[in-house]
Parts: structure tokens; C-alpha cells; sequence
């Protein structure tokens, strides 16, 4: 049951790193949100925690529907265009983030220092995290941005369900309440950007320099 | 602290800062709003109070507190004139050099307070003998460089020619006066007072330097046309020649020549004090001469003696001062250097001698320099006919600034004549920074008579020398109204060309034009020919420019300014302004940091 | 009787200058002037009216009796070599503004060139001086009293102070006291504003300097002990060789003037040079004990 | 109670926000709330110091003397803020450059936004604390974009995106910490009081490396080089009043976190590893900023970078690890915060006046706006670090510390930049300040608010010099036992 969980968010990861236009990550966010969904309730199912259970619902609630669809809302009100703006092609994508992919088995043997089966799901997380972190460095537009971030941020919940089964409860709701905050601040930016500039490739934003 | 040093110094910034500020009553009158000239009032008051703070203050702290106060008073009054383009640039200059040098100054008190636990003047000078050699080293070098920018020594001296002239004359004359005498103070107060000299080669180091900034000040001097430069130039090599003192003094202590030591010491000290009177003097001659003519460049003065009798006579009694002629003040403290130099070599024992006769050649040609410096000053400004109209006129300055200035002019020759008086006083102030005990010194018989290591041939008396030379003068006057001739006036020789007029007349410039080809290798003299006209072979105008290369500038500090700013041109790249390059960086920062992590 | 040898000096004086221009003249097959001459020149001088131009100063008028007082004062100085440098450059700083006072082109020529001449002079002067002192200790140069031959020190120093002397009494090679032609002449130009009663003075003033100098320079190039406690014979026969040595000297310097040419002014700092070189190696000397 | 009026008036305010009728009254009201502030945390201050070691309310919110003095600091602050506030938000509707509503906007996100910095020393629970930091990235967003140009915007993006991510790698190092709490099997609730309590017996491999991303994480935040980059664009774009509460106290509070955490990490790793990190990362910062301070021509960047500049030096005097240092680099947290207070207000003063950010057109301020001119140039070299101001002192201290470790390399290198930074503001500032009135400038009239901010944080900054010297010895004995907690 975890390996199906674990397989379809790598598979998830890696449909993000070649996606070329925004819908595709859009969904494919939403597929890895799913993923951790499915992961997280079955730590739940594991350790018989509640909170676990609640946060596994709120990740459905937020990251499988809510925050998806509030980006897709904002897509299309602001209608430009719908690709990504690659600074590394797919290839070289999928290259490194196989490379991110064995550099966060090999960190997270060395931190877990026990046995393998613990370190599996930590490596994942750390791999989504640095996916999620390649995503912000290499793809041009401000929506690329927000969808590393939150890629990230799931990678975050992996790893703390995934090694602590959990942060305490109200620490738990009130990153969850942050998260969707920022992305909803974050949507009114992109929005504000795309009147001030009519586009939104942040790496055009530079009249700021040195 | 309340010993011999400080209250000299005390006396010093006395004597020079009270009759200034009677004369900056009159100077700023009508120069300024009322409301600016409260404001420099102000700040004077608080420039004087923070020089005082600085000379007695027993804390390094403390003493760096009022340092840098006094450093940052003297800046606002440096930029007093803010509309000017050139006194803010001298004074970033300035404030810029002098906070470099108390970053050194910094650096050697927490050494000092890194071994002796204690920022108390006793306390440290307790413990001061338990710091280890090469540190002592550290600490001397940086205090000398501290102190060495605030005095102005070559090749530190950069800001003192642009900011002691921008200043109003009374703060030029208090700055060259005493604020760069308030450095020698520290050198004299931590490196011989507080450290104490035991390597020969402090001295040493000390005597280079004061040759090189004699020197250098002095042909620098010569070559100037604007007045008050010039005397900023001279005030470096004046402090070369305190330096010699000092450091003679230093060297001595360092071979235990206890009573050479203090003898040498001594006549830095009247050096420093004469200097202060004198330079004093002259700035505020040259302020008085710069508010009746409103210019401060030669080429445009002259004939002043007659419309201003009394600041030319008052600069003239400067002038024989600091070209150190008889029986002024100036003369005695070189000749009590110079004999430093011959009776300390006498008794030195080894090659040394050689270096020592060489320094004193050295001030001898100073010396020398100095007096064609000041012949040049007054002759050029004051003498002759007037060469523009701003000179024709000069009006003599008010009464306020007439007595400062007579005031100081007094002091001048009172420090010539009294001489034999002040060096006992001297000599507990030199035995007290030392360590000496001088009670058993002779310096002087009868308080006439400056007769030092009695029995020996060597003795000078400034009284009597003053009495025989008016006498002898009397004796030519005598004769001279002997014979009744009559004495009838008339026009200066001309060749028989009936026009001789002021433009006929010698310039500064013409003046040291013979040194300045002596000195060539380092002036370094260029010239410019600007031709005007409609064709390159019917020439309107011609104007013809003579220059010398400032050496230090162009080879030293323009280079490391350039460097610097490169630098920081390029690391600008590193910034482009693109969010993801940020982003980067903050991946990069924290792989790197992974990976290193053994190495923390 | 303190006095006596200072008046004796102040009277011989001019005679000194006579001689020299005598022993040049002659050497150069001529008649020449009687040796006299200068003592007559002053008197013609006291008797003359005098011009004083219209745009000098004070300082003009006041200047001849300052230089007067320093020659005449240096001979109270003549035991104290480094006071006496100081007391010359006292007349000279007066004869310089005087020289720019007038106005002229050629004071200000003169004074520039004499205050040119005069700083590069005053290291050699003090080196020299240096050199002799470490041998008594003292700055006293006519206590000097040991033979030059048996002290290379002292003859060397001795021949710096010499080409000193030449630059101080305005001879050549560096200056000449003989022509008024603007190129060459410095002393000249700076007093040519002077007639009557002040150019006296001046003059006056200048052989007592020229005298001072021949008497150090003869007692540290030909030493000789003060006649204490000798009989009247014995003291005919000192005061005769006290006169020789100086008339030697003279003849030196009046064999030179006719034997080299007057350099440039700008070769001067080599002269010095060579000068300041000749010291230090007798300081050197003096160090080693030679 | 003192520690939720402190959370509770600014909340208030913010509600107050929707009933005010006019700006200006309104800014006078928040001014005075924010007295009260003030006069609560010296209380709070005064509590801790006096010997009550720690507050502890509800079980999640604490304060000890560490807490309780980076409160002071960011009242302080935010009252100079809130009282020039009142000018500034007025005259910009005076000039219409805004409407009523948006200067209430304005009132609202700023009270909010002092809650939230409020919020992060006293809360006890690490995880929570994250929260609070990244809530100040978030409305302080809204202030730093609030004019709405491109520019602002830009720097908006760059900031939000920038911080966040950031964060997120501090979350990572706080779950980490977590991790290793529970490895060793102690705690269940991320709690700074249990936290230090049972630090000793953590895994130091896992702190360590947690340590790094939470010093990466917060340290982005508080702008230490090489993640500084949105620090420059964010400051000067801010609104004139909003730019010195980022520079003076958003900074600190991310300080303060890496605080926290550093002493969890101090128990467990040892001071070295803390040290070296902050002391690398302080020297990078130190040489970057300098550079970019000597070529800058924006007036408020270069202040900025100024800010990236006294970070660097806070973090070595942290990393240093001897008692002079770490008291200095206290200290300086205040001194700096103040001093950089008051230059911002100024340079936005001039920036209207003369309506550009460029130093090479912006000519006799001192003469435009004598008062203003007057501040800026005392602070000019109050934050160079010229006696008898305070910023002397505790640079002194830190430099003092640095020689007393023996570590001369620092001191070096801190005395030269030092004085390069003091050089090239000289340059800059002499050439703003003075010189000639230009042609269409007349002399302003500048608002009493602003004025009274103004003399505020001047007493504070020459008050504060002899303060320090004055108390030194006990201000050490603090530190000590805060070292040795």
C-alpha cells in the first residue's frame, strides 16, 4: 500500500519536472497531492494517530481540491500564455532530478542511520523537496514559483508525518492555514504582475539590479 | 592625568586657541549670518574642549572618545564654508584619513588592553613591560600610523594640505596649531610614556620618517602659490622636525642615554610649542591678509605693507620664527635639536654617528629650505607693488584680529628670548614622560644662559644675543646718521624702460623656480600651452601653465582608490537582478554548507 | 681684551678683499688696483648721496643695518659654528626681502638664486661642522687644534667648509662679485638697488662674513693653538703665521676665481653635491678614527 | 497579562482601522497605542531583568530576558514608526498620491504586521515562531508592493518568493530538530522551555545539520549574504515609514530566531560549529555589502545594504563567542535598529523632496530640509561609528571581543571594511548633504510627527553611548548567564 503511494509520487515528481505548460503542472500537483494524501493515511493507519488522519484531510481538502483549483481560477483569469518558459529542457530535467533523486537517498541514509525501509520514504520527501526547488530555479513564470513552493511544502509533510508521525496538532493546522494564505497572496501578486507587465516571467523582472 | 605632559599640552592649546577665538570675533564679522557664525562659535568651543579632553584624559577609551569627537568637530568645521565644492571635498578627505587612522589606533589600544586587562593609563604603563617583543612591535607600528595621519607624517599627510586651508584661518591656525600636535601627544604618551623604548630601531624609524616629512612638506611648501597651502605644507615639515626630537630622543632611550634622551626630547617639545605660536600666528596673518584681499593666491597679493602694517609686521616676526633666525623661538629649539644630534653622536659610541650627522644635515637643509620658503611668502605678499586690484584694496583687519595676532607675535619672541626659563620647565615635562629623573640635569645657568652638561664649550644665550645684535645694529645706525647725507627718492632701476610696473615684478612662482629644477626627479614639474585662435597660425591667446606631479597621489592613493572601486564594480555582477539567480544562490549556500560540514 | 682681536678683524677686513682681488690681478699680469681700494670704496660711499626707490618699504631702509648687525654680531659667534650659520642666515633673509622689496626683476632674480644657493649650502656646512665636532665635541670649530696631515677628518671637512665659504663670500664658480651681467650675478643683483650710505654697510658687512669664514676654515685646514704663556718673540712669530694662514687661504681662493670659469647656476646643486659627498666621507673618516 | 496586551493592542488597532474617520486622527490614536507598547515592554523588560527570570502565559507564550529585550527593541521601533507614520501617510494624501482608504489599507497591514513581529519572540513553540516569521513576509508583502509600480511590485515578488522559500528549508531544519528530540525520546511538543532543558542529550549529527538549514532558512530572512538579494529591492521599495521597520527590526527578529535555535544547537554541538557558521556567513555579508555600498547611487538601496552590512557585523559578534562580542552584537541589534530607523525616515524625507532615489541629483538637502539634513548627517555617522554615538560603542565591544578570542583576522577585517563603508558614505552623503541649494528647490516645511520621531530616536542613539559604558559590567553579567543557560 505505501509502495503504490511512494511509486505515484515520484511518478508525480518526475511528470512535474517535464511538464512544459502550466495545467500540466497544475495537475500534476494535484496527482502528488494525492499521493501524499495516500501516504499520510497510511502512517495514520500505522500509528493510530488522529491528528494524522485530520491532516490527511486537509491535505485532500486543500491540496488535492482547494489550492489546485484556485490556481486554474487564476490561470485563466489572467489569460497569457500557458507555458512554462524552460531554462533546462526536459532532458536535462529529468537528468538531474534522477541526479536529486540519489543525492536524497544517499542524505537521508546518512541522517537516518538505521535501516533502509525508514530511510525510503525521508528520500522521497527530500527528493520532492529539491524538485520542488529546481522547479522555482529553472522554470521562468511566477505560477512555476508558487507550484515550487507548494511542491516543496509537500515534501515537508512527507518527511514530518513520515519521521515524526506528525508535528504537534496545532502546529500542523496553523502551517496548513499559512500555506493556503501565502498561496492565495501569492495568486493576488501574480495578478498584479500581469497588469503592471502584461506577462508574468519573473525573470523579465529586473529592473531592480546590483 | 594631571602629570608634566598633559599640562604642557594643556598650556600649549591655551596660549594658541584663546588668542585665536578673540581674532575669529573680528574675522567672521560680516563673512556669515549671525546665526552661522553662533554656530561656529559653537562647534570652536566644542573643538577646543574636545582637544583639552583628548591631552587629559587618563582611559584609552575615554582618550579614543574624545579623539574621535574631536576629529568629527574639526570635520564640521572644515566644511564650515558648505557651498563650496573644495571644503567638502577636503573634508571627506579628511574625516576619512584620520578615521582609518584610529581604526589602527583601535587596533593597538585592545592589544595593549588584550595583555595589561586595563584601559587606565597607570595601570596599563604597570603592566606594559610583560607584553611579548613582537607584539610591542605590532603595537608601535600601529600606534605610529594612528598618530602619524592625524599629524600629517609623509606619506599620511594627504588631507592636510586640502583641509587645514579650507577651514576659517582661526580654525586653520588652531588645527595646524595644535590639533596635529595633540597626535604627537599620543605618540609621546603611549609609545614613550605607556610602552616604553627598548629596540634602537623605533628611533631609528621615527628619524626616517621626520627627514621624509620634512622634506617633502618643505619643498611642497616652496612650490605653492596659495598662501595658506603653504603654510599647511610647512606645518608637515615643521612636525618632521618635532618628529626629530621625538624620535632622537626615542633612539637615545633606547641606547639608556638617559640625559641625551631627555635633552632631545626637549627640543621637540619647544619645537612643538614654538610651532604652535608661530603657525598659529602666520594662519592668522594669512586669514587677515585673505579677508582684506579676498584671495589667498600670491600671484595676486603684494604691497600689502603699506596698506597693512601690522599684519605684514606680524607675519614678518612669523616668518623669522619659523625660518628659525636669531634670537627667535624657532631658532633656539633647532639649534637645541641640532645640538642633540652633535653632542648625543659625540657620545654615541659605534657608525651610528654617521646616520645621526646625516639626520642633522638633513634639518640643516630644511632648515635652510624653510628660510627660502618664508622669504618667498612675505616678500611675494607683502612687499613690492600690488600685482591685481584685489590687493589694492586690502584694508588693515580690526581690532580683535590685530590683537591675536600681536598677541601671538609677542609669544614669538618672548619663547626666543625666555628660552633658558622654559627649557627647565621642559625638562620636567621630558624627565616626567620618560621616566628620568632630571632634578640632577643642568640645562641652564642663571635663567640666561641655555648651557647644557655644564663645562662643556657649548652654550647659547638668546638675551644676549638679542642685545648684541641690536647693538651692533645701533652701531650701523650710528654711523649711518654720521655721515648727513641726504637721501632723495626715486623710481626702481628699469633699464631705462619707463614703464616698470607690478606685472615686472618677480612671482612666487619665478621665486622657486630654481629648486624646482633642483628637485625635479621628484616634483616631477610638467607644463600646458593653451593656444586660442581662429587658426593654429594666427594665434589670439596663449596660456602657459606650469605643474608638479603629486607624487603620493597619483602613485599611491589614486591606485588603491582605483583597485577598490573595480572590485566593487564586479562583485555588482553578482546581483543581475534575476529572481532565479537568487533563488540559486540560496540552493548553492546550502549544498555548500553540507558539504562542508566536517569543516566547522 | 675681549674686543681687541673682534676690532682687529672689523679693520683688516676690507684689506682681505683688496688682497684677493690684488693676487688675482696680479696672477693675471695685470696692475690691478691697490689693495686699499675696498677702504677707499667704502668712504666714497658715505660721502655719496643716496637713491632709495619709490616702492620700497620699511624693510628697504632697515635692511642694511640688520645685515650689518648679523656679520658684525657673528663675531661674537665665531666659537659656536652652528649659531653662526644661524646669525648669517639672519642678514641674508634681510638682504633677500630687501632685494624684493624694490620692486625690481633683478632683486627678485638675485634673492631666488641667493636663497637657492643658500639652502643647498647649509647641509654641507652642518656635515662639515658635524665631522669636526666628533673629533672635540664641540661646535667650537676654532678649538680645533690638532695637525690636518695627522687627521684626514678635519682636512676634508675643511675642504667641504671651503666650498662652502666660496658660495657664502659670493665667489666663483658660483657667483662673481666682478661682473653685473644679469646671467651670472646673484650677491650683485640683490643689492643693486643700494647706493650711499646702506650699499656701505652692506659692503662692510659682507668682508666681515668673507673674513669670518677665512678665519674658521684657516683653523681647521691649518690649526694653531692660542698663544698662552710665550714670550714676546715666540708671540711676533704666532701672530705672523695666525696672518699667513689666512693670506693662503686667500691666495687659494684667488688662484681658483682665475683658474675655473663660473658654472651654471642649476650645475650649483652638483657643487654641493660634491661638497656634501666630501663631508660625509669625512664623518665617515671620523668614525673610523682616522 | 503583559505578554497579551502586547499581542492584543496591536489587534486592536487593526480592528479600530475600519471605524477611523480620518487618517490623521487615526495615526495620532496608533501613535498613542503604541506609547503604551513601549511603556509595557520597558515593564517587561524591567520584570525579566529584576530577576523573575521567566514569564510564562497559557502555556504558549514566554518571555525571557532574551524575549523580553528583542520586544523593547521592535516597541521602540515601531513607535518612532507609528509616529512619523502621521506625516508621512497624511502628506501623501495631501499630495493625492493616495486615497482615505488605501491609508487605512496602509494602518491596518502595518498594525498587523507589528502584531505578527511582536508575536515571534514571545511564543514558546518553535514551530509556531515559524509561523509567525513567515507572517510577516507575508503582510509585509502587501506594505512593500503598497504603491503599486512596477518597481514595487517587482520587489514585492522577489521578497515573498525569496523569504518563502527560504522558510520553508527553516520548517525542514525545525522538523528535523523535532526529529531529533524524538529520537532521543524526549518531547512531544516542540516547546523552547522543555527544548533547551533537555538540549544536552540530542544527536549533535542531526543538529547539526538541521542547524544549518534553519541558519540558511532564517538567515535569508534576516539577510545575511549570500541569500540577502531581496533585502536591497524590498527596503527601498517599502513605504518611507515601513522601510525602517524592515530594516530595523524584521531583521532581528529572524536574528533572534537563529538565536533559539543556536543555543539548543550550542548544548548539544558546541559553541564552535554555531560560531564558525555565523562568523563565515557574517564575513561574507560584511565584504558583499561593502562593495555594494561603495558603487550604490540609490539613496535607500544603499542604506540597505548598509543594513545587509550591521547583520553581518551582529552575526560575527554572535558567532564570536566570547562575552564582549555577544553582548556587543546585543547591542547592536538596538543601536542599529534605532540608528537605521532614523536614516530611513530621513532618506525618505529627502527621496520626497527631491522626488528621486538617485545620489547624484539630490544636491544641499541640508539646506532643503535643515532638519532633516541635520538628523541624517548626526546619523550618518552615528551609524559609521563615530563616539559619542552608540553604534561606537558596541562595535567597539564586538571588535574588543574579537581581539580578546585572539581572532585577529576578524577584528582586521572588520576595523577595514569598517572604514572602507565609513569612506564611501562620506563620499556619498558630504556630496547629498552640502553643496549648493538647487535652482527650484525652496526650503520645505517638514510635519512636527515626523520631527518628534526624529528626536526620539536621537536621544535614544546618544543616550544610549554612555548608557552602555556606564552599565557594562552588568550588561556582561547578564550575558554571561544568558551564555550559560
Amino acid at each position: 500500500m505505501q509502495g503504490l503511494s511512494i511509486f505515484g509520487l515520484l511518478v508525480a515528481t518526475f511528470l512535474m519536472v517535464i511538464a512544459k505548460r502550466t495545467p500540466a503542472l497544475v495537475r500534476s500537483f494535484r496527482y502528488q497531492s494525492f499521493f501524499l494524501f495516500l501516504a499520510t493515511l497510511v502512517i495514520a493507519l500505522e500509528e493510530r494517530q488522529l491528528n494524522l488522519y485530520v491532516v490527511a484531510g486537509l491535505i485532500f481538502a486543500l491540496k488535492v481540491i482547494g489550492i489546485p483549483y484556485f490556481l486554474q481560477y487564476t490561470m485563466k483569469k489572467i489569460n497569457v500564455r500557458e507555458d512554462l518558459g524552460l531554462i533546462a529542457n526536459t532532458q536535462i530535467s529529468l537528468l538531474l532530478s534522477l541526479g536529486f533523486a540519489y543525492l536524497s537517498w544517499i542524505f537521508s541514509k546518512q541522517l537516518m542511520s538505521s535501516s533502509e525501509t525508514t530511510a525510503i520514504l525521508p528520500a522521497v520527501a527530500f527528493f520532492i523537496l529539491l524538485t520542488g526547488m529546481f522547479l522555482m530555479i529553472f522554470r521562468l513564470t511566477a505560477m512555476a514559483q508558487i507550484i515550487g513552493l507548494l511542491i516543496m511544502e509537500n515534501g515537508l509533510f512527507l518527511l514530518a508525518s513520515a519521521v515524526l508521525g506528525g508535528m504537534p496538532f496545532f502546529v500542523e493546522i496553523a502551517i496548513f492555514f499559512d500555506v493556503f494564505v501565502s498561496v492565495v497572496i501569492m495568486g493576488f501578486f501574480v495578478y498584479r504582475i500581469n497588469k503592471l507587465f502584461t506577462h508574468i516571467d519573473v525573470n523579465r523582472l529586473s529592473r531592480l539590479r546590483g | 592625568m594631571s602629570d608634566p605632559l598633559s599640562l604642557f599640552f594643556l598650556a600649549t592649546i591655551l596660549i594658541v586657541t584663546i588668542p585665536s577665538f578673540v581674532y575669529s570675533i573680528g574675522y567672521l564679522k560680516k563673512e556669515y549670518s549671525p546665526k552661522k557664525i553662533l554656530l561656529g562659535q559653537i562647534l570652536t568651543f566644542l573643538f577646543v574642549l574636545s582637544m583639552l579632553a583628548v591631552v587629559t584624559v587618563s582611559n584609552m577609551l575615554a582618550f579614543l572618545i574624545a579623539w574621535e569627537i574631536m576629529s568629527l568637530v574639526s570635520y564640521f568645521l572644515v566644511v564650515f564654508d558648505s557651498e563650496h565644492e573644495k571644503s567638502i571635498q577636503a573634508g571627506t578627505i579628511y574625516v576619512v584619513m584620520t578615521h582609518a587612522g584610529t581604526a589602527f589606533l583601535v587596533a593597538a589600544f585592545l592589544l595593549l588592553y588584550q595583555h595589561t586587562h586595563s584601559f587606565d593609563f597607570n595601570l596599563v604603563k604597570v603592566a606594559s613591560q610583560t607584553i611579548p617583543v613582537h607584539t610591542r612591535n605590532i603595537i608601535f607600528i600601529f600606534l605610529l600610523i594612528g598618530f602619524g595621519t592625524k599629524a600629517g607624517i609623509v606619506p599620511l599627510h594627504i588631507w592636510l594640505p586640502y583641509a587645514h586651508p579650507q577651514a576659517p584661518s582661526h580654525i586653520s591656525s588652531m588645527m595646524s596649531g595644535v590639533m596635529i600636535k595633540t597626535a604627537i601627544y599620543g605618540l609621546i604618551r603611549f609609545i614613550i610614556y605607556l610602552l616604553g623604548v627598548n629596540d634602537t630601531w623605533w628611533g631609528t624609524l621615527v628619524l626616517i620618517l621626520a627627514i621624509i616629512s620634512c622634506l617633502v612638506g618643505i619643498i611642497y611648501a616652496l612650490m605653492e602659490k596659495d598662501i595658506k597651502k603653504l603654510l599647511a605644507y610647512s606645518s608637515v615639515e615643521n612636525i618632521g622636525i618635532i618628529l626629530f626630537g621625538v624620535g632622537l630622543s626615542m633612539y637615545f632611550m633606547s641606547k639608556n642615554m638617559s640625559y641625551w634622551a631627555v635633552f632631545a626630547l626637549i627640543a621637540g617639545l619647544y619645537h612643538l610649542i614654538n610651532h604652535a605660536i608661530f603657525k598659529g600666528l602666520l594662519f592668522l596673518c594669512a586669514g587677515s591678509v585673505y579677508k582684506a584681499a579676498g584671495t589667498r593666491n600670491m600671484e595676486k597679493l603684494g604691497g600689502l605693507i603699506r596698506t597693512m602694517p601690522i599684519t605684514a609686521a606680524c607675519f614678518l616676526i612669523g616668518a623669522m620664527g619659523i625660518s628659525a633666525l636669531p634670537p627667535l623661538n624657532g631658532f633656539v629649539s633647532e639649534w637645541l635639536t641640532l645640538q642633540a644630534f652633535f653632542m648625543g653622536a659625540w657620545h654615541t659610541p659605534g657608525t651610528d654617528k654617521l646616520f645621526l650627522g646625516f639626520c642633522a644635515a638633513m634639518l640643516a637643509l630644511t632648515s635652510g629650505l624653510a628660510a627660502a620658503c618664508f622669504v618667498k611668502a612675505f616678500g611675494i605678499t607683502f612687499l613690492a607693488k600690488p600685482r591685481s586690484s584685489y590687493a589694492e584694496k586690502a584694508i588693515e583687519s580690526p581690532v580683535s584680529m590685530r590683537f591675536g595676532m600681536l598677541f601671538l607675535a609677542g609669544l614669538t619672541i618672548i619663547f626666543g628670548l625666555g628660552a633658558a626659563v622654559i627649557i627647565n620647565i621642559l625638562s620636567r615635562v621630558a624627565g616626567a614622560s620618560l621616566g628620568i629623573d632630571t632634578s640632577a640635569m643642568v640645562f641652564s645657568v642663571n635663567n640666561i644662559t641655555i648651557h647644557p652638561l655644564a663645562g662643556n664649550a657649548m652654550s647659547l644665550s638668546p638675551l644676549t644675543m638679542a642685545l648684541i645684535l641690536v647693538l651692533c645694529g645701533l652701531l650701523g645706525w650710528i654711523i649711518y646718521k654720521v655721515y648727513r647725507k641726504r637721501a632723495i627718492s626715486y623710481n626702481t632701476w628699469d633699464c631705462g624702460y619707463y614703464r616698470l610696473d607690478a606685472r615686472h615684478e618677480y612671482t612666487a612662482t619665478g621665486f622657486s623656480k630654481p629648486l624646482r629644477i633642483a628637485f625635479s626627479f621628484f616634483l616631477r614639474p610638467y607644463r600646458t600651452t593653451k593656444k586660442s585662435g581662429e587658426s593654429f597660425y594666427h594665434i589670439k591667446s596663449m596660456t602657459y601653465e606650469t605643474h608638479t606631479t603629486p607624487v603620493f597621489k597619483k602613485y599611491i592613493y589614486k591606485p588603491v582608490l582605483a583597485i577598490t572601486f573595480k572590485s566593487a564594480k564586479f562583485m555588482r555582477r553578482i546581483q543581475p537582478g534575476s529572481i532565479h539567480v537568487y533563488l540559486a544562490y540560496i540552493a548553492i549556500t546550502i549544498f555548500v554548507l553540507i558539504i562542508l560540514i566536517r569543516k566547522f | 681684551m675681549r674686543f681687541l682681536p673682534v676690532l682687529l678683524i672689523i679693520i683688516l677686513a676690507p684689506l682681505l678683499g683688496g688682497l684677493i682681488t690684488k693676487i688675482k690681478n696680479n696672477l693675471r699680469m695685470r696692475q690691478g688696483q691697490s689693495i686699499f681700494q675696498p677702504y677707499y670704496n667704502l668712504v666714497k660711499y658715505f660721502n655719496k648721496e643716496e637713491v632709495v626707490s619709490g616702492t620700497s618699504s620699511w624693510i628697504f631702509k632697515m635692511a642694511p643695518f640688520a645685515i650689518f648687525a648679523s656679520s658684525l654680531a657673528a663675531l661674537f659667534y665665531m666659537r659656536e659654528f652652528l649659531a653662526l650659520i644661524f646669525i648669517f642666515a639672519l642678514g641674508r633673509f634681510f638682504l633677500s626681502l630687501a632685494a624684493l622689496d624694490t620692486g625690481s626683476t633683478f632683486g627678485g632674480m638675485g634673492s631666488s638664486r641667493e636663497m637657492f644657493i643658500s639652502s643647498l649650502s647649509e647641509p654641507v656646512a652642518c656635515l662639515a661642522c658635524f665631522a669636526v665636532s666628533l673629533q672635540n665635541g664641540s661646535t667650537d670649530l676654532l678649538a680645533w687644534k690638532s695637525l690636518p696631515l695627522a687627521n684626514t677628518s678635519a682636512l676634508i671637512a675643511g675642504v667641504a667648509l671651503f666650498l662652502v665659504m666660496i658660495a657664502e663670500t659670493s665667489r666663483i664658480p658660483i657667483d662673481n662679485q666682478e661682473t653685473h651681467l644679469e646671467l651670472t650675478m646673484i650677491h650683485e643683483a640683490m643689492i643693486l638697488e643700494y647706493s650711499g650710505r646702506s650699499l656701505a654697510l652692506i659692503e662692510a658687512a659682507s668682508y666681515i662674513r668673507q673674513m669670518i669664514w677665512l678665519l674658521i676654515i684657516a683653523q681647521v685646514l691649518l690649526p694653531l693653538t692660542d698663544p698662552v704663556g710665550i714670550s714676546g718673540s715666540q708671540w711676533l712669530l704666532w701672530s705672523c703665521w695666525y696672518a699667513a694662514r689666512i693670506v693662503i687661504v686667500a691666495a687659494v681662493i684667488a688662484l681658483l676665481e682665475i683658474a675655473v670659469a663660473k658654472m651654471r647656476l642649476f650645475r650649483a646643486v652638483d657643487f654641493f653635491g660634491f661638497g656634501f659627498v666630501l663631508a660625509a666621507i669625512a664623518v665617515l673618516c671620523a668614525v673610523l678614527g682616522y | 497579562m503583559l505578554l497579551i496586551f502586547l499581542l492584543v493592542v496591536p489587534l486592536i488597532l487593526a480592528a479600530g482601522v475600519f471605524l477611523a474617520r480620518d487618517a490623521k486622527s487615526f495615526g495620532v490614536v496608533n501613535a498613542l497605542g503604541y506609547c503604551g507598547m513601549l511603556i509595557v515592554s520597558a515593564l517587561l523588560l524591567q520584570e525579566v531583568v529584576a530577576g523573575h527570570g521567566m514569564l510564562i502565559e497559557w502555556h504558549f507564550l514566554v518571555a525571557d530576558i532574551l524575549s523580553a529585550y528583542f520586544i523593547f527593541v521592535i516597541a521602540v521601533v515601531s513607535l518612532a514608526t507609528a509616529l512619523y507614520s502621521i506625516g508621512y501617510i497624511n502628506k501623501d494624501i495631501e499630495q493625492g498620491i493616495i486615497s482615505l482608504k488605501k491609508a487605512k489599507t496602509y494602518y491596518l497591514f502595518f498594525n498587523i504586521f507589528c502584531f505578527s513581529m511582536f508575536l515571534v519572540p514571545l511564543v514558546n513553540n518553535l514551530g509556531l515562531m515559524w509561523v509567525a516569521i513567515e507572517m510577516t513576509t507575508l503582510v509585509s508583502a502587501f506594505l512593500v508592493g503598497f504603491y503599486n509600480t512596477k518597481r514595487s511590485v517587482e520587489a514585492a515578488w522577489k521578497y515573498i518568493i525569496i523569504c518563502s522559500a527560504g522558510i520553508i528549508f527553516a520548517l525542514l531544519g525545525t522538523i528535523l530538530f523535532f526529529y531529533a528530540f524524538s529520537l532521543s525520546g524526549c518531547m512531544k511538543s516542540l516547546n523552547w522551555t522543555e527544548a533547551v532543558s533537555t538540549a544536552g542529550s540530542l544527536d549533535p549529527k542531526v543538529i547539526r545539520i538541521a542547524f544549518i538549514f534553519i541558519l540558511v532558512g532564517y538567515g535569508t530572512k534576516a539577510g545575511l549574504a549570500p541569500m540577502h538579494n531581496w533585502l536591497p529591492d524590498a527596503h527601498s521599495q517599502a513605504v518611507g515609514p515601513v522601510s525602517a521597520l524592515l530594516s530595523g527590526v524584521l531583521l532581528k527578529t529572524a536574528i533572534y530566531a537563529i538565536l533559539r535555535f543556536g543555543f539548543i544547537v550550542i548544548k548539544s554541538a558546541g559553541f564552535a560549529y554555531f560560531g564558525n557558521l555565523l562568523l563565515l556567513l557574517g564575513v561574507i555579508s560584511l565584504v558583499i555589502s561593502c562593495c555594494f555600498i561603495l558603487i550604490q547611487k540609490d539613496l535607500k538601496r544603499l542604506l540597505a545594504y548598509s543594513s545587509i552590512e550591521h547583520i553581518g557585523i551582529i552575526a560575527i559578534g554572535l558567532g564570536l563567542g566570547t562575552p564582549w562580542g555577544f553582548l556587543g552584537a546585543l547591542l547592536h541589534v538596538f543601536n542599529h535598529a534605532v540608528t537605521k530607523s532614523l536614516m530611513f525616515f530621513g532618506a525618505s524625507n529627502i527621496v520626497r523632496a527631491y522626488d528621486t532615489h538617485n545620489l547624484h541629483s539630490i544636491r544641499g538637502a541640508i539646506k532643503t530640509l535643515p532638519y532633516t539634513g541635520t538628523m541624517v548627517l548626526l546619523g550618518m555617522f552615528a551609524l559609521t561609528g563615530f563616539p559619542p554615538f552608540s553604534i561606537f560603542m558596541s562595535e567597539f565591544l564586538i571588535i574588543m571581543g574579537a581581539f580578546s578570542k585572539g581572532a585577529y583576522f576578524i577584528a582586521g577585517t572588520l576595523l577595514l571594511f569598517l572604514v572602507i563603508i565609513f569612506g564611501a558614505f562620506m563620499y556619498r552623503f558630504s556630496e547629498m548633504l552640502f553643496g549648493h541649494l538647487p535652482k527650484n528647490r525652496v526650503v520645505q516645511k517638514e510635519p512636527l510627527s515626523g520631527k518628534l520621531a526624529f528626536a526620539f530616536l536621537l536621544v535614544l542613539i546618544s543616550a544610549a553611548g554612555p548608557a552602555l559604558i556606564y552599565f557594562r559590567k552588568d550588561l556582561l553579567c547578564l550575558v554571561q548567564n544568558l551564555l550559560t543557560l
